[in-house]
């Protein structure tokens, strides 16, 4: 065990599982000599060489793609996209090809591909280094989609990713890259995906996130330690998603508040909201509250915070909730 | 510093026109091989041919027809080794059955059934790519695997004039070169995407004028002259198992058929071109070729395509011979571990359906 | 009024629109010579000429960049993608671009750009033809999407498209372009972005769809007819939302069965499922109940009928609905 | 047909090096139009040296630096008309100073402060492109619109050699080149993309090379002489405004300074390249010019990089003076017809945060 820094952990799982995996091979912008931008991919070039840790060309869909080819090689490539908005120019193949590419083979042949990204905002970066893209990603069949928010499930959520036989998007939280910090295990460390994470156990309200946005549900919690008892759940697997741990806490405290820092329509909290409201229609005390991003381009930075959710804002929904 | 190769601008030839142009000669290839690549022309015509029918008949759903351009399929396909991974696109949904994959397979593709599915290893051929020029990078990625592996295998993706605009295009010939993958880049450049020229598609004066901007070399050729893509394949093959990396061809024809079976062409199309390609289609020339050189005969001709016809008859009965899949199918081989979510909507399904 | 296919009211408010605006231009693939692979655009080629009803290069990306800069001057440029998954290698473009260049400018510039597209399943096509992509759409911020139903509001809803200053999105559901068929106003004929359509009047149970699901929708309702009286209720502008017929709706019947062909994670159902769990729990007299396409590629079309939602799981959501 | 024009392989160059290689000629420049040039030279240099210190200082946010760029950006700025439409990439950011555009804004887009926010159409320069090379299609269809509107305007877009990887690079310029759109597609070829050199980029001789896969002239010029860079887009424009299309420029420099002020290029650069270049910058190889010929004093330098400096002293203070912006800017400026819910999201926040 070693306390790490999260991105600290991401470059940990990186090292190990090439080490484990001679077929493992990572590819990106930037991820070779610089060692990746935030440097989650300092010192893989060094130690497995320029043909595993590999420098592409600047084309994110050139990426993705040629990792479907490297699959159909034998390789379980892992991708590296710079940031989340630039992640877009590789949503063509990944729709219409990693996703439905085993499908198509009659499950003959298996796509075992990573793909890796920071995300989110606060950061205080210029426009498009800021962006929660996990519904583009969630939405499309035959991916799974994973976000850790500890330094632990870091490593051990990205582990999953590259051992697993599927295609696996991890999305990593930038703005908690060197913030959190914690305890990580050494050597091979695996969290499975499809597993929430009991963040907290609390009776009277349930406050559901993921990512960046679990340390603000556990500042609200804090915040309304006096007056409630609040349960935090972090998601972490996006898809697969363990229905029954949301079930199962909603059936719990009646009450629920979902935070996601995406915009809000068709946000990864609706989905969430309607589970709930197909599913534990019984158990609810009250509305089902969302606390997201707003319908709008992400702002520039000097009015990010504000855009973000907060602590403050997730606090005033679960007091509406408690009060319902 | 090497040089850049500047494309070619003639279209090579092999085949002369029994008149003013004498045949040429092409390595690599005995009586047996001529023959062999003759059968295989006569087997994708027949396919096409037949489909078209069968689609007519209502037996087959929406088909793009490939009529005219079993030449580039054929003559880039006999310059590879077994190992060789083949990337085709809709037009060349049939180039399976030259690895021995059954009729039946691909007429079931088309007829929107799971016994279309295959698995790309068994033939080294990738699955049958609709979005346009989305698997060029799949072919640099496998050929670069390949590389990367030690294996002596190349890839050939087989796409259109249209597909060179895309963007998919562009950053897969970039890392086929960039990466030195034993990769062909083989544009079929039939003169249309659907209705659109390809004077509307791009102001370069050729196609292989594009390899330039990836500093990787190209050929130019008649794509109705089998051997002449026989010989230009065999080249970029050879440059590839060489460690040379990519090599682009353009393969010129004029589409003589419909883009697929949905489609009018009258309504923009040049007639008297299709006449004349239809005049000098690929089959035809070839086996005035072989008749120059004694190697057919009437018989023989009747009897291969007596064959060909067979396979297809028989392509047709075993498809249709498919039983009608279990929608139990829809859920399964998307993922190798599938959500819980997955049974649940299946028995729920059954249920309603009853 | 003239009686006319869904299809034909599309082509029918191309010519009205690029009549009355000689700054609306047509670009696409093969939407001039050939007048669109399902014959959209037939006739606005001749009648408008080469440079306003373009025949582009096949590249989805360069039709929605161009078209950015066309609108810089001063166009209002109406982009066809050739089918939903070929819409894809555009999303980039419209997730960093159109989505955002308004907001960018201060609100100084417009974007009143259209993207058209057929979408939709159950026409025994090739893999590929068959996509309900709306999510990606619906969830990018600066960009409204609209999906009409009927020709009407085909018509109504693409020149509202092409008038609109903002970027609209119009999915036209190309299952029933040529089986729908009703009167539709000649000449001018706007039908305003946000107004949901009220297509059948009900009191027991209220089903939400829109697109090719309005039919099915429809169908479920008349063979329910015997046991309750549904309401049904056409969405047809998903962003904006007519929020309130939603709700008026949901608090008139308190039984809600939405539908829609996409996958089912973070559908737009979840969206309208979200909406519902936070403004309606009063209302609700059950859960609310989704039925959707499934989260796995679109199936090859011999068993596609299976894949979509059918009148009959309408049917059976709405009697369990009922009997809760 | 017209021939297809290769790229050249040279570098062209207009001013020596005060040893063996004399200076040229250059057309459209007088006295005056050359001190123009060096007054932007200046004042792009003084705005980037200053901006590097105010991250420093914390006063600036991340900054994308392009010291030693500038003559690729001044010297093509000044062969355009003010109609003409610039395309900017982050690395061009500053550029529309040129233009008339306040420091304070630019200043401002580097705060994250919405203050840093224009109207394209006052200066005829588009937003600051992020996202790599997806620009290069709006430039396109702007050129292409104006022609379409027979307004004799044309349309410049800023990219860098890795952004000649990229899809976006590829249909926007293909997108030009067949709408025969006025635009020049201008490539600062630093020679990296943040830390990945161009060799690892492409397999083509020169970036220039590109071009010809889309049937459109190009040259190639150093980016560090302001002259050559102004003479090579002088001649684009002029067959831009001919109707002759698009003219691909690749000015090639090396990168002497960080990728950003969050880049640290030791574990990667060729520090003797680098020094090279810093020996070999532009501004000095220009100064050493109007030197030469008689233009340029110590005191002309030193008021005009005083002026400057004064510049950039107010745009600062003008930056810093802009309030705080109010966070209902957040529900501004994406739609012109907002939907109810950003009130009530407004005022909810409004309520919360209070
Ligand atoms: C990304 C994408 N866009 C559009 C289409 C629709 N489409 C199918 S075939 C075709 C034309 C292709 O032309 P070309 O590349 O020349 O190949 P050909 O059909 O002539 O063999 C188009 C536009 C598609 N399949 N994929
Ligand atoms: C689509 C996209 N991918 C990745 C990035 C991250 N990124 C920012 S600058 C850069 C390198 C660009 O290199 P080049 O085009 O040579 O321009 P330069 O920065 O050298 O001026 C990268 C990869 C981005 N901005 N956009
Ligand atoms: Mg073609
Ligand atoms: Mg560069």
């Amino acid at each position: 065990m070693a306390e790490r820094f999260l991105v600290e952990a991401v470059n940990d799982a990186l090292h190990v599982e090439m080490e484990r995996d001679a077929d493992v091979l990572l590819l990106g912008e930037d991820v070779g000599r610089a060692g990746g931008v935030f440097r989650a991919t300092a010192g893989l070039r060094d130690r497995f060489g320029a043909d595993r840790c590999v420098d592409t060309p600047l084309a994110e869909a050139g990426i993705l793609g040629s990792a479907v080819g490297l699959c159909m090689a034998g390789f379980r490539p892992v991708c590296e996209m710079q940031y989340d908005a630039f992640s877009y120019p590789c949503l063509d193949q990944l729709i219409t090809h990693v996703g439905r590419y085993r499908w198509r083979t009659g499950g003959t042949m298996t796509f075992p591909l990573t793909i890796r990204m920071p995300y989110g905002g606060g950061v205080r970066a210029p426009e498009l280094h800021d962006d929660s893209p996990e519904t583009y990603y969630v939405h499309t069949p035959g991916v799974k989609v994973a976000i850790p928010s500890t330094p632990a499930d870091a490593k051990g959520l990205l582990a999953a990713a590259i051992r697993d036989p599927d295609p696996v998007v991890v999305l990593e939280p930038k703005l908690v890259y060197r913030t959190e910090r914690g305890e990580v295990p050494d050597g091979e460390h695996v969290v499975p995906l499809g597993k929430a994470r009991l963040a907290r156990e609390g009776g009277d309200l349930t406050i559901v996130a993921y990512g960046a946005m679990v340390p603000v549900a556990e500042r609200a919690a804090d915040a309304l330690a006096s007056k409630a008892d609040i349960e935090v759940l972090d998601i972490r697997s996006l898809k697969p998603l363990d229905e029954e741990a949301l079930l199962a806490s909603a059936s719990k405290t009646g009450r629920v508040v979902l935070v996601q820092e995406a915009a809000r329509t068709c946000g990864y909290a609706a989905e969430l909201a309607a589970i709930l409201a197909e599913k534990a229609i019984l158990d609810l005390r009250g509305p089902v509250l969302r606390v997201t991003g707003y319908d709008v381009p992400y702002p520039y930075w000097s009015i990010e915070d504000a855009y973000m959710p907060s602590a403050a804002r997730v606090v005033d929904a679960a007091r509406r909730l408690l009060a319902f | 510093m090497a040089s850049t190769i500047p494309a070619e601008r003639g279209l090579r030839r092999v085949i002369g026109d029994d008149a003013s142009i004498p045949d040429g000669e092409v390595d690599g290839l005995d009586d047996e091989g001529l023959l062999e690549l003759y059968r295989s022309l006569v087997l994708l015509r027949t396919y096409d041919e037949r489909s078209v029918i069968y689609h007519r008949q209502g037996r087959i759903g929406t088909y793009a027809i490939y009529w005219g351009h079993e030449a580039m399929q054929a003559g880039s396909f006999h310059a590879l080794a077994d190992d060789d991974w083949i990337f085709p696109s809709y037009r060349e949904s049939a180039i399976g059955l030259l690895r021995g994959m059954p009729p039946a397979t691909i007429l079931s593709w088309w007829r929107g059934h799971p016994a279309g599915w295959w698995n790309p290893a068994d033939y080294n051929v990738a699955s049958i790519c609709v979005p346009i020029a989305t698997h060029v990078p799949h072919a640099a990625g496998l050929a670069w695997g390949k590389r990367l592996r030690g294996e002596d295998a190349c890839a050939i993706a087989y796409f259109g004039d249209g597909a060179t605009s895309e963007g998919a295009f562009h950053e897969g010939a970039n890392f086929a070169a960039v990466m030195r993958a034993p990769a062909i880049l083989f544009c079929s450049n039939n003169g249309w995407a659907i209705s659109t020229p390809v004077s509307a598609q791009t102001r370069a004066q050729t196609l292989a004028d594009k390899a330039i901007g990836y500093g990787i070399p190209s050929a130019r050729v008649d794509g109705g002259d089998v051997l002449a893509v026989y010989e230009a394949t065999r080249a970029a093959v050879a440059r590839a198992r060489a460690g040379e990396g990519p090599t682009f061809i353009e393969a010129v024809t004029y589409r003589a058929a419909p883009h697929a079976t949905a489609d009018d062409p009258s309504a923009y199309i040049d007639p008297e071109r299709v006449e004349e390609a239809r005049a000098n289609e690929c089959l035809g020339r070839y086996e005035r070729y072989l008749r120059r050189h004694g190697l057919l005969d009437a018989e023989l001709e009747q009897q291969l395509k007596a064959e060909a016809a067979d396979v297809m008859r028989a392509g047709i009965a075993a498809a249709e011979a498919e039983p009608k899949p279990d929608l139990g199918l829809l859920f399964e081989h998307a993922l190798v571990d599938p959500p819980a979510s997955f049974q649940t909507d299946l028995a729920e399904l059954r249920r309603i359906l009853g």
